[in-house]
């Protein structure tokens, strides 16, 4: 099992005990190009302590996911959801994944046009357990609604997918098989939660060789 | 200007219906109050799962009348009776809700349900 | 629609404006034969003023629910459930109903042969709102699994049951349609949740006129 | 002598599971705050109404090892893993509570699940 979006080192350490294979991810808010040397630095040092690395883009100019994109950084991309334009942008832009298009929002942040991409583009749609956990009653309801509508969106264009903690501290992470029963409390069957921290996870990873 | 996802296919859309409801307390309650009821009832009886799954939605509560519209998905509308059913106060003050009844549309419940109640 | 235990004056105002008949419960706790006399009296002031009327046994003693019975009072006997050996006295006496049969216990109160016996002799079982309504989360839940199981017991064994209020106030007053979703919160079907607030009260009813 | 009702014929039992689960906290938990802990992330995810469904019961907790076994209804084990998996804390300290595994006895969840946590 393969837990695709863990933010924190102690957390990691946690997660490493319970999957097969973790990556790191770290965050980048940019509302400006950003030094990409001194990133390109930083990533390398974070390759040499956790392997495997993922860059988590968080800003609200499209322009400069494309522009990380394209510096080919030895990192999968990742681009975190909220904003209509920056979700769609993202899935243009065949970023590796797509994190909580839901996050914040009023609505889904998905719809049938956008999942489509989604799946023509090979984006994966993360589900994150995390901002669920952090979040009141009243917003846990709001989010697993959306959340299941996303679900069904990408299940019937088939887009990639991945659950995940998104942990941001070790409190945050689960254990896969406890990582599955959000999967299957938004409308996935047992194989496809499985497949969720399997088979597509293989898929994003393997472009990491490439 | 803030996006909105496009309106989905009639296959993928949630199959909702509207519930006319009466509320009869010990005082008039204000329209956020009521809001806040349905969604603590629902929260209390239902669970954060069931309520997602529920769907439920605050529409309109007219204080005069002192009745008002809530959505909910179809397959969720007796779990959400039930759950009004069990609410017992309102805010600190004793209340029952009543339910008028079930539609498809809005505009079908309030010709139904709500006219004696003097909506529109 | 028939509402058969509602126990205080305002809440039968209310209940009669929902309801097509309302039945007036007159709560009895007993430790001793009471004063039959007085009681008859009291019964019979009941009547002029509610017309249709019940008592409400409440005892830890099963042989006074046989005399009570035995006095033809001219009103339903009810007996309030909670204790096995009154639940099953009350059904081996044959009583017009047995109310909440889980009231205050660890388990459900009844049981195959309580079941059989239940439909056997006629008694029937009452599924009563208010308790529900007067406890906390934990309790409710756990009220609402035994009731679950009583009302699986009932419908194997073909027992009479209908829903009710129970209401000692106005506000456990609750509208028909709102009471059957008890029933269907329960396990009833729409048909059988409209049965237990007509057709089987109406058979109960049936015996007040002999 | 408080008399309990008969066991009901095998149609007409609940089917029930068993999940071993294991406890990583701040501090190590007692019986008593793991027990309420259980029933409050129930009432909390599923509700009095899915509570009631899932028929969660907690069985027994080993405080040395802080693992426990809880019981509930067969069709609701996944609802029951999810109401743990958002779980975030237990009586105000931080905690995750990990499930080790599902079974139908008390007697093969510890053979299967318990043994390496020291369960006879």
């Amino acid at each position: 099992m393969i837990e695709l979006d863990v933010r924190d080192e102690k957390a990691y350490e946690l997660a490493k005990e319970w999957y097969d294979d973790v990556v790191f991810t770290k965050k980048l808010v940019l509302d400006r190009s950003p030094d990409y040397g001194k990133l390109k630095a930083e990533l390398k040092e974070l390759r040499e302590k956790y392997g495997k690395v993922a860059l988590l883009l968080i800003t609200k100019k499209p322009s400069l996911i494309r522009e990380v994109k394209n510096k080919h950084l030895k990192a999968l991309i990742y681009v975190q959801g909220g904003n209509l334009r920056i979700n769609r942008f993202a899935l243009e832009s065949k970023v590796d994944a797509l994190i909580s298009p839901e996050l914040g929002r009023k609505d889904s942040g998905l719809d049938h046009i956008l999942a489509r991409l989604a799946a023509k583009n090979n984006v994966a749609i993360g589900f994150s357990l995390a901002p669920l956990l952090r979040a009141n009653p009243y917003e846990r309801a709001n989010i697993l609604k959306f959340m299941m509508r996303n679900w069904r969106l990408i299940e019937k264009y088939k887009a990639p997918r991945f659950l995940t903690t998104s942990a941001e501290n070790m409190w945050e992470i689960r254990a896969p098989r406890d990582l599955m029963s959000l999967g299957i409390a938004l409308g996935m069957d047992i194989p496809q939660a499985k497949a969720s921290l399997s088979f597509y996870p293989e898929g994003i990873l393997g472009r990491l060789e490439k | 200007m803030s996006e909105r996802p496009k309106t989905l296919p009639p296959t993928l859309r949630d199959k909702q219906r509207y519930i006319a409801f009466q509320v009869i307390g010990e005082r008039a309650f204000k329209k956020d109050e009521i809001k806040r009821a349905i969604w603590d009832a629902s929260l209390k009886t239902l669970g954060e799962l069931g309520t997602a799954k529920a769907k439920v939605w605050f529409i309109k509560f007219d204080e005069k009348s002192q009745t008002g519209i809530l959505r909910c998905d179809r397959k969720y509308v007796e779990e959400m009776r039930f759950a009004l059913t069990m609410l017992t106060q309102i805010n600190g003050s004793k209340a029952i809700v009543r339910t008028l009844g079930v539609s498809g549309t809005i505009r079908r419940l309030k010709m139904k349900f709500l006219k004696d109640f003097g909506w529109k």
